[in-house]
């Protein structure tokens, strides 16, 4: 029998190493995966690469990643909030790295990874600073940049549904970000608010199949908090 | 041009309103973070106009009353809003399909400059702007059909924000094709800046003497 | 009030002109829109370019257009059926042309189109017939090659449920490639089983968003022949 | 090589058995149009594996008894398919993603002929063949995990179909790791064709008689 659901946040994040590349799913405060970040804090882990839209936000687990030294390095489309950030400090202190990607470059670099494009050309940031030395060339007239694939060893995700072959919903704009990023890693972590039988799920609902889906634990916290 | 004539100028709810006028029923629609938002206030509800979030919403509604949010429906600048009847959510990738396949009607951001050539700088000031972030910016004034900008015509400073080349970095190249300022509604050809309409009591040398680049009449 | 609904098949394709390129849904003969792919043939189009996979089959209402001489070119993965098809006839004798595409960068490719990607990199099929003289290029240490957007001009597609605005949701394996076809036309044009009031259907349930749709009409057929 | 000698065979149905019985619960696997789909019959419905099939499903339970198919769910093949609990349905560019992304763990395929490093032949006899389909072959063949053949050990005209080098157009570079055919069970490694099993009574040269390219001992 297939049952990918784990017992607790330690058995969930069990083998994520030092210098892992890690996407964390969520927009904003919803459908973010906060069990999941805070329970990374406990590994004391070193050289981690974050790739999560909202890296450099005040609030949850993030800054407290950051503060512990566990940050090498941020790939995101916005790295701070409108509140005075660690992250802010850190990387004007020279203690963390940036790689500024716009937000739709960002969903289509992890899309790719988990749809085996190795690279793409995008009109979208071509002819600015953010793809300063990259290749480009005109197609159908348009000035173009080509983007690669962006994977991750593990991706952390906040689901609404899940059942024990990780098949996933989620809930209105907790979508965002969890099902490209369950696509693009080598190991996927659910967190999911609800746990269903195994048939409940309508199969023309499904939003992520579970064989994108290595994990599951299930972690009933409720709203988010903002 | 002379930026000390104070001038009477346009509130940002007018000038959300009179971008508003100009959207007819059916376009699909994004509105950037800060002042463009305000636009959605002023399209009445009778005038079905899709609203887009890059977070993957379709359909955004009003604003919800205090005390009745949904804490699972935010927008791009994660503010809380509600859903119309036909509403639909999607993921980031799909989200962002829509922008890049240059399936929005229109963009309605806000700006730093824009140039006479419709290049558009609105995410960075340049190098002492400490990692700024750039969210959907490059996405949406690559992609949208229309990109409109909603600013004030002069910087706090006094400085034209109508340029003839941008100073700042820029975000998307050649994609602005109306600029709605508090004192103006200029347009973009392949002549230039061209003034559609001033502000009321404002003559065309006003807005060009608060105008960097050249403005054409029509 | 948005309102894509139309009265009938005639006002549903109206416009669609000779030398058009025409995206057409459905994967064997579940979710085919079988009604507009017989008011094509009332048109008396010529020229026409048949993006659909299986464009070959012998059944459907493919082979009488082909017989009446509309169309000039077929883009497929799979041009012939188990048994004697039209097409094959009027390929040997050299009357119409075939673009052979491998089903999965069909597919991405007309992705592509409808996601603003001008073009990507696939391993499927580098190093075969079907990419000689193509771009290629080793990209993590695999032969690739480089794969254009595919366009429409119009799509045809069958839905299971629409509402006014054109949002839809397809039944079980009648989904296959309606949805990707739905934002890759300028043009598209949907025939659906049910017609629900706006509101209906959850948003988290709609698979198509009805901004990628123009025209609906309602044609309650039932099951597919098969 | 002498395809002269009558050997005592595998049935489709044994080697479908052979191959299901490698296949370990959780996989997630494609089984292609004609005998590879067998392999479904002979997986147990206690050993959980997630048969997928191209044209969106996920899930593929057995078939359909007679007078109760769904005409909505058919397969790759377009045969009437049942759904497992815990099926879900996607479009086809999802479809592929999965398959083109390397989220299979298994694809068995047939073939017309597989070459020692791996490369396989299996959608066009060559030019005489007018108009052949290639279907999802080549993205298979291309991103599976691993992709195993289906194929008797020789054509009907004799000749050895495990050979050094395709004569007919390929279909994918190097991705084959192993063959199933009607006389034995074999491993393409960095060495080339690897003996792992030969048929009830045959021995390492009546397969090696039967096989253009030389063969290995494990």
């Amino acid at each position: 029998m297939i049952d990918k659901f784990v017992p607790d946040i330690a058995a969930a994040l069990k083998g994520i190493a030092d210098d892992s590349v890690i996407m964390i799913g969520g927009f904003g405060a919803v459908g973010s995966p906060n069990a999941l970040i805070d329970g990374l804090l406990e590994l004391n882990l070193k050289g981690l690469t974050i790739v999560a839209n909202n890296a450099g936000a005040a609030f949850g687990g993030l800054p407290k990643l950051m503060q512990a030294g566990s940050i090498r390095k941020v790939v995101c489309s916005y790295p701070k909030g409108v509140e005075k950030s660690v992250f802010v400090e850190l990387y004007r202190d020279g203690k963390i790295e940036l790689e500024l990607v716009p937000q739709g470059t960002l969903a289509e670099r992890i899309r790719a990874a988990g749809a085996g494009i190795p690279a793409f050309f995008t009109p979208t940031g071509a002819g600015t600073l953010l793809t300063e030395n990259r290749e480009t060339r005109v197609i159908n007239g348009r000035l173009c940049v080509l983007e690669d694939a962006l994977f991750a060893d593990a991706a952390l995700v906040e689901a609404w549904q899940a059942d024990r072959w990780g098949n996933l919903t989620y809930r209105l704009a907790g979508r965002n970000f969890n099902p490209v990023m369950a696509g693009a890693a080598k190991l996927t972590i659910v967190q999911t608010q609800h746990r269903v039988a195994l048939g409940e799920l309508a199969p023309d609902h499904v939003i992520t199949p579970g064989i994108y889906v290595d994990r599951v634990v299930h972690v009933p916290y409720g709203d988010p908090e903002i | 041009m002379s930026a000390a004539i104070p001038l009477k100028t346009l509130s940002r709810d007018a000038m959300a309103a009179r971008i508003a006028s100009d959207i007819p029923e059916g376009w699909v629609v994004n509105l950037g973070i800060g002042a463009p938002t305000l636009v959605a206030n002023h399209v009445p509800a009778t005038r079905e106009v899709i609203f887009h979030s890059e977070n993957g919403v379709l359909g955004v509604g009003p604003a919800p009353a205090p005390h009745h949010t949904n804490p699972w429906l935010i927008n791009a600048g994660k503010q809380h809003i509600t859903l119309r009847d036909g509403a639909s959510i999607i993921g980031h990738a799909d989200s962002f399909a829509i922008i890049r396949g240059g399936h929005l009607d229109l963009a309605v951001l806000g700006g730093y400059e824009v140039a006479q050539n419709g290049d558009l700088a609105n995410w960075s000031t340049g190098p002492d702007d400490i990692a700024p972030g750039v969210g959907g910016a490059m996405d949406l004034g690559a992609g949208a059909k229309r990109v409109w900008i909603l600013m004030d015509h002069v910087s706090k400073s006094g400085a034209s924000k109508l340029v003839e080349k941008c100073s700042y970095p820029l975000t998307a190249l050649g994609s602005v094709t109306r600029v709605y300022t508090n004192i103006a509604v200029i347009d973009i050809t392949a002549r230039g800046f061209v003034l559609c309409e001033a502000a009321p009591g404002l003559s065309f040398e006003d807005i060009q003497n608060h105008t960097e680049a050249k403005l054409h009449l029509p």
